[in-house]
């Protein structure tokens, strides 16, 4: 169609030009560091590298070693046990106390204050707080045997059994502020006239939050699942700081199993292989998350 | 780096007075954190300050498996100490290959390191290629079974000899309210002790192959399903020991708590904090009082290749310090070690460093686990021991079979 | 919102009481102590002291003397008062052989966290604006793999991260810890300054360009006055989240230079002899104090930053 | 070059969102001290042509000219042109004075002809005594004045209005539109204005041009858009309340063009066809509500009576919704001659005011 040549827009990589210098550290991380740190991993996952990166193939060996592991099958299966009832529990616990607060209530502000306040507390100082709670001399255990009940166990974190709760505890005690607050948000976003409509059609309470409140709150649900989940798989500073991975290695997790295997077994390459499988899983999560939140969005132009 | 040099030229280019531009502050990493051990890196730190220089304290807590990756990332990231704790064996062959150790073999041929370390096989493992990398400093041995003579009064049986007796003696401390052995939860203090158990309850040959020639056979064989079963005896008797820390359990025997534990000859130190004396408070039965050998592990040394000039004398001076008799000395008896020289006098040396010193100087040594087998490998044997010890469920037998899977793949 | 609510309760009280007998008129009279209203704030309050107590144990082991810990109750108030403990924790707990306990950590996290926090909010504030005004051909991409980025465990980027500090020079610098903070906050950041500046009237931004404003004179005449409470928020996410951190802090620095977190596990778990578990407590009260004081002062603001950063997902 | 009389140029100007075309190969002339407006709904790609000539959208192919000179890849602040936005986009950090001498700020002109440019715009749109408020603290009237002033001290040749009285209520925007006016009369600048409403569209232009789908539909003075639509679109567009569109059949008895609608004919003789009118074609025949009478005891070239289905009245007139050949039919009257519900009447009308147009492509025959 066109007959003049000056039809055309011009050919100009300096337009925008400042726009493009500001995104320079954006786009140094995500492809320096974000896409180039990955495949980098991910290649070295391959490799024999002990000590220092080797670009020596070995093909599937490292992960072949890393599924015979036993740590890192208790670490997995930690984590599993840990996710589960992290999603659940962080999940039914910020919707029920969100809900408390949704009712109107004198003082909402100083109850969120205090359901929120250890998600400003680091994982360190979390996990030496309820290691020293749960001590089993002087914590809940010695307290309640003081009392009298001296048959009385609760040791958490010295029976290897049961140790990935106690850890759950503290990470519930940080956490679950943060979905409280989340789910809080989304009840406000709810309109006032669903919840009039409700009324007039003489809908009980609880009925209207399982059937209508809940299936609105859809996107606040799928973000914070989407959050705690990838919290989940990072899960590290409050097991070192609690447990440091004890008793023997029973509440070992994914991410300290990379850390140990990099840095204190100078296996490398193994760290890699986890790391990997560990990216892996996030990507399960993700992906589908990233699809329909980007990918509808796109759609809708 | 590029700062240090800077200020190195810009200090030469302004010429400060020489006594000042010798002191040169220099970074030592290691972990030793604990009393005992503390008190004997000041020791070290004063002698080095004594020569005009500064020793700038860089402890890691956490233990070596903590400290080690700091230490090694730092070196491989670019941004060395001025020298830094390593277990001298295997832990820094690949680092030395990479070229980021510095070459000691002139000092080590200057101070004569060759005739005055003893045993000799310490300096073999500082040496790669003929050439010497690092400066032992003390003779760690792991083989000892530490006993609190007040937990055996309270339960009222005499305190044993040997491993056998120890455990027979269990139930007796158990009714008394003790816990017969002291366990601390962390992997490395499991996977030792059973490598003690290991080396005394079946003998420095089976030790030997299992560690050094990685003989799949011997590790199957029927003597480690005997250190197996002494193992599952010491799971029983730790069961109550709920303690993170080496030296929370080295506490809870010097408390009378516990009946004893088997640690490394640094449990000394703590003891000796505690103002305990060997003999009268406390006991130690060498290769759990069954084969008295000594493996000859141990700390030493590493100095990481520098640029600035200053600091490389320093090193230098460090290296050759480190092996001097007063120095050797005042370190190893605040460390509970035994010195790597055989000519230092050691006549404040207590009971248990004297019968050290003795199996020392019998030549009844056994080379130490770190020097036998790399750290990925042992960190699995410590990973496969720990569980068995948190696991009550896992038999002995199936630990074992899995003891042999980890030799059979192990470097 | 709250205060309006709670005069309406007031008032309804009181209007229960002046109600006629003839019949229902006026608000539906509403007691303060019914059985709904014991439940509600029963729970409320029941829960408020799980997630109190373990504050208050902390208060109250760091005010006691090992002699009172060691007969031991957690929850018992302190019979001597002793502020030894947190002098001790302060200024001479140890970590071999340095005993200036953490004073040294409060200040390298100080050292650490002011650079990291205004370099990682002032590249993402630009980013973000770029991202929301000033679109380019592949800007949409970036931003897209910046996001999923951030879910990435950080244990896939921690070695190659070590490589790239050591090729530059900076390994092990503060310099080094402050571009990975910069890193690792620019996802969350990033989003939420592109989600705020979207939502300022695009018009503006229009005007401000008839009127010959360039990119940065828009940033920094129109846009940045403008986003004061956002910044505040950014302030507040960087804060706690650069104190807290542990992971970079042990990987990326050096010894002397560990932040306070380090600093706090080293000191706690390097035992000398006895726990001190005041002196710990002591310890982890000092390092939470920071994040605590930040989120105290900020109130609403804090809740709007973890909303906005994560809602919009 | 081209010649210098018309103030703004668009030549085969298009932009394309992706796949998505929203502007296709449009051409425009505005000429000097033109009022033109951009009719059309929302969507139809008018506020987006505003945009391109302002230089906020890169056009994807295509020339813009502004007084002769081409600005296709200019910056919108070297095109001589001022412009106003619907929501003020007041800069809410600065005073009024700042909002006004920003852009003359950012030009780097000298003070004090700043502060007069600044004093006569105030002077003209009667703000002088809000100048050291910040927009929050003005009505929605004084803000447009004020959005108004900072492009009349550009001292621009062309000004664009991107739809600036919709944010305001309906008494409001009547004074401004007559300010805006009256504005346009002292200064004689060109002027673009965007809207979607049809009263600022007839009050204010000297051309319209409804844009729908991203093209021009007709460009023409109001009153030859309100009575000769080119096409069904724009006929349905203009005009309050809209026209009546009837279904029927054209055919030629006894060599005149007749409408047929079921049961009644509608005589065309008198419509002005572009074309010879052709036998047996679907047709839409458009009529305006203001077009047909009732009961005017007049003889109108077609008249029916029809019975009130629905009054609703307006104020000054009332509406009343008949059926004729069975389809609803509009009737504006005054109020004081409206019939109740029930009634029958007899409506008529001149075909010479109505339009007609095809079915096929729905423009006027």
């Amino acid at each position: 169609m066109s007959t003049r040549s000056d039809d055309r827009p011009p050919f100009r990589p300096f337009r925008n030009l400042n726009a493009k210098i500001a995104s320079v550290p954006m786009i140094l991380t995500t492809m320096v560091v974000f896409v180039g740190g990955t495949f980098w991993t991910v290649l070295y996952s391959f490799t024999k590298s002990g000590l220092l990166p080797r670009l020596e193939f070995v093909g599937l060996a490292q992960y072949e070693r890393l599924w015979g592991t036993n740590r890192w099958l208790i670490a997995i299966e930690n984590l599993f046990i840990f996710g589960i009832c992290m999603l659940v529990f962080s999940m039914v616990i910020g919707f029920v106390l969100a809900a408390l607060l949704d009712q109107k209530i004198r003082f909402e502000n100083t109850f969120r204050s205090i359901i929120l306040f250890p998600y400003a507390l680091s994982f360190i100082v979390t996990g030496l707080v309820w290691q020293w709670i749960l001590n089993p001399q002087f914590g809940v255990q010695g307290v309640v045997r003081n009392l009298g009940w001296t048959s009385f166990t609760f040791d958490p974190l010295y029976n290897a059994d049961i140790v990935i709760y106690g850890i759950l505890i503290a990470a519930l005690w940080q956490g679950t502020g943060l979905v409280m607050c989340l789910m809080l948000a989304g009840l406000r976003g709810i309109d006032e006239d669903i919840w009039k409509a409700a009324r007039v059609d003489g809908i009980p309470a609880w009925k209207t939050y399982v059937f209508i409140v809940i299936p609105m709150m859809r996107p606040v649900f799928v973000t914070a699942i989407v959050l705690i989940a990838s919290g989940i798989v990072r899960v590290y500073d409050l097991v070192v700081a609690q447990t440091s991975g004890g008793p023997g290695i029973a509440s070992e997790v994914p991410a300290k199993y990379v850390y140990d295997m990099m840095f204190s077994s100078q296996n490398l390459g193994q760290g890699f292989a986890a790391s990997t499988m560990m990216l892996l899983s996030v990507a399960i999560v993700i992906i589908p998350w990233a699809y329909l939140e980007f990918g509808r969005r796109r759609r809708h132009g | 780096m590029r700062h240090a040099m800077l200020a190195a030229t810009l200090a030469a280019s302004v010429a400060i007075p020489a006594t000042l531009a010798n002191a040169t502050d220099l970074e030592v990493t290691h972990w030793w954190t604990s009393g005992g051990e503390a008190a004997a890196v000041a020791e070290l730190a004063k002698a080095f300050d004594a020569t005009g220089h500064k020793w700038i304290d860089g402890a890691i807590a956490g233990g070596g498996n903590t400290a080690r990756p700091v230490m090694i990332s730092r070196i491989t990231g670019g941004d060395p100490m001025g020298a830094t704790q390593f277990n001298h064996g295997r832990q820094t062959e690949e680092l030395i290959e990479a070229g980021l150790m510095r070459d000691l073999t002139d000092i080590a041929e200057a101070e004569g390191w060759k005739d005055i370390v003893r045993p000799s096989s310490l300096l073999d493992s500082c040496t790669v290629d003929g050439r010497i990398y690092c400066a032992p400093i003390n003779i760690h041995s792991w083989e000892w079974l530490w006993l609190s003579n007040k937990a055996f009064e309270d339960a009222g049986v005499e305190v044993p000899t040997n491993w056998d007796e120890f455990v027979a003696a269990a139930p007796k401390l158990e009714e008394a309210g003790k816990i017969p052995l002291a366990m601390g939860g962390q992997p490395w203090q499991s996977g030792g002790a059973f490598r003690v158990m290991l080396s005394s309850l079946a003998g420095p040959d089976v030790y030997k192959k299992v560690y050094g020639d990685k003989d799949t056979d011997a590790a199957a064989g029927p003597e480690i399903a005997r250190v197996f079963e002494a193992a599952d005896n010491a799971r029983k008797m730790s069961a109550g020991s709920n303690v993170q820390d080496w030296n929370q359990a080295t506490n809870l025997v010097i408390t009378g708590q516990a009946g004893g534990q088997i640690m490394g000859d640094w449990a000394q130190g703590e003891f000796q904090v505690a103002g305990q004396t060997a003999g009268e408070d406390y006991t130690c039965l060498p290769g759990l009082g069954v084969n008295a050998v000594m493996s000859t592990g141990g700390d030493a040394f590493y100095f990481p290749v520098l640029q600035d000039e200053e600091q490389k004398k320093a090193q230098g001076e460090l290296a050759a310090l480190l092996l001097k008799p007063e120095t050797q000395l005042a370190f190893n008896l605040k460390k509970g070690s035994v010195p790597v020289r055989g000519d230092v006098d050691l006549e404040a040396a207590n009971d248990c460093m004297k019968k050290g010193l003795d199996i020392l100087a019998e030549g009844r040594t056994i080379p130490s686990g770190e020097q036998l087998m790399s750290q990925d490998s042992l960190n699995q044997i410590n990973d496969l021991v720990v569980e068995f010890f948190n696991t009550p469920s896992m038999t002995a037998e199936d630990a074992h079979k899995r003891f042999v899977d980890i030799v059979a793949s192990a470097d | 919102m709250a205060n309006v609510a709670s005069i309406n309760t007031t008032a309804a009280a009181f209007d229960a009481v002046a109600d006629r007998v003839e019949g229902p008129a006026g608000p539906r009279p509403r007691r303060v102590l019914s059985r709904r209203n014991i439940l509600l704030y029963g729970t409320l309050i029941l829960v408020s002291a799980y997630y109190l107590l373990p504050l208050y144990v902390m208060i109250v082991t760091s005010l006691k003397g090992m002699p009172e810990i060691r007969i031991g109750n957690v929850f018992a108030p302190p019979l001597e008062i002793t502020f030894e403990p947190w002098v001790k924790a302060w200024a001479t707990a140890c970590t071999g052989l340095n005993c200036d306990g953490l004073s040294r950590g409060f200040w390298n996290s100080v050292r650490i966290t002011v650079p990291s926090v205004l370099l990682s909010i002032l590249i993402a504030s630009v980013n973000g604006y770029a991202l929301a005004n000033w679109r380019f051909r592949g800007s949409e991409m970036f931003f897209t793999i910046l996001i999923v980025g951030a879910f990435i465990p950080y244990q896939v980027m921690i070695y190659p991260i070590v490589i790239l500090l050591r090729e530059m020079g900076i390994y092990g610098t503060l310099t080094g810890l402050v571009i990975v903070h910069t890193i690792f906050g620019m996802p969350i950041l990033t989003l939420l300054f592109r989600n705020y500046f979207t939502s300022v009237p695009e018009e503006l931004f229009k005007a401000a360009r008839v009127d010959g404003a360039g990119f940065w004179g828009i940033y920094f005449k129109i846009m940045m006055p403008m986003s004061l409470p956002i910044f505040v928020v950014a302030i507040i996410i960087q804060v706690t989240g650069i104190w807290n951190d542990f992971l970079f802090g042990v990987v990326y620095t050096r010894p002397e230079s560990y932040p306070m977190t380090v600093q706090l596990n080293n000191i706690v778990n390097s035992v000398q002899g006895v726990k001190e578990y005041n002196v710990n407590m002591a310890a982890t009260l000092l390092t939470g104090l920071v994040p605590l004081i930040v989120y105290f002062l900020s109130g609403k603001l804090f809740v709007r930053g973890i909303a906005a950063g994560a809602v919009k997902g | 070059m081209e010649a210098v009389n018309n103030s703004v140029e668009l030549r085969r100007v298009s932009l394309n969102f992706g796949s998505v075309e929203v502007l296709r190969t449009l051409d425009l002339d505005v000429a000097e001290g033109e009022f033109l407006v951009l009719l059309g709904p929302s969507g139809c790609g008018k506020s987006t042509l505003l945009n391109c000539v302002a230089g906020l959208l890169d056009v994807s192919a295509g020339q813009i000219f502004i007084k002769g000179r081409n600005v296709t890849w200019e910056e919108p602040k070297d095109r001589g042109i001022g412009m106003v936005f619907q929501s003020y986009a007041l800069y809410p950090q600065m005073t009024v004075e700042g909002n006004l001498s920003f852009g003359l700020k950012n030009a780097r002109l000298p003070r004090e002809e700043i502060a007069n440019r600044v004093a006569r715009a105030a002077d003209i749109l009667q703000i002088k005594p809000l100048l050291q408020r910040r927009p929050s603290e003005l009505s929605g009237g004084q803000r447009q004045r004020v959005a108004i002033g900072r492009a009349l001290v550009r001292d621009v040749d062309v000004f664009l209005f991107d739809e600036p009285l919709s944010n305001l209520d309906a008494k409001l925007r009547a004074e401004l539109r007559v300010e805006i006016k009256r504005l346009h009369q002292q200064l004689a600048n060109t002027m673009i204005y965007v809207t979607h409403d049809q009263i600022e569209a007839m009050t204010l232009a000297d051309r319209i041009a409804v844009m729908r789908g991203g093209v021009i539909q007709q460009l023409d003075r109001p009153q030859n858009i309100y009575n000769r639509p080119v096409n069904r679109f724009v006929a349905g567009f203009i005009g309050s309340p809209g026209m009546n569109f009837l279904d029927g059949r054209m055919e030629i008895e006894g060599g005149k063009p007749v409408l047929r609608l079921a049961d009644c004919a509608v005589p065309l003789d008198r419509y002005g066809f572009a074309d010879a009118p052709a036998d047996g074609r679907d047709v839409v025949f458009g009529i305006r509500p203001e077009h047909v009478s009732a009961n005017s005891g007049m003889d109108w070239p077609f008249s029916a009576s029809a019975s009130v289905e629905v009054v609703e009245p307006m104020g000054s007139d009332t509406l009343v919704w008949t059926r004729v050949g069975g389809q609803p039919l509009a009737v504006r009257l005054p109020t004081e001659r409206a019939p109740e519900e029930g009634d029958t009447i007899s409506i008529g009308f001149d075909p010479m005011n109505a339009s007609i147009f095809g079915t096929d492509d729905d423009s006027r025959l």
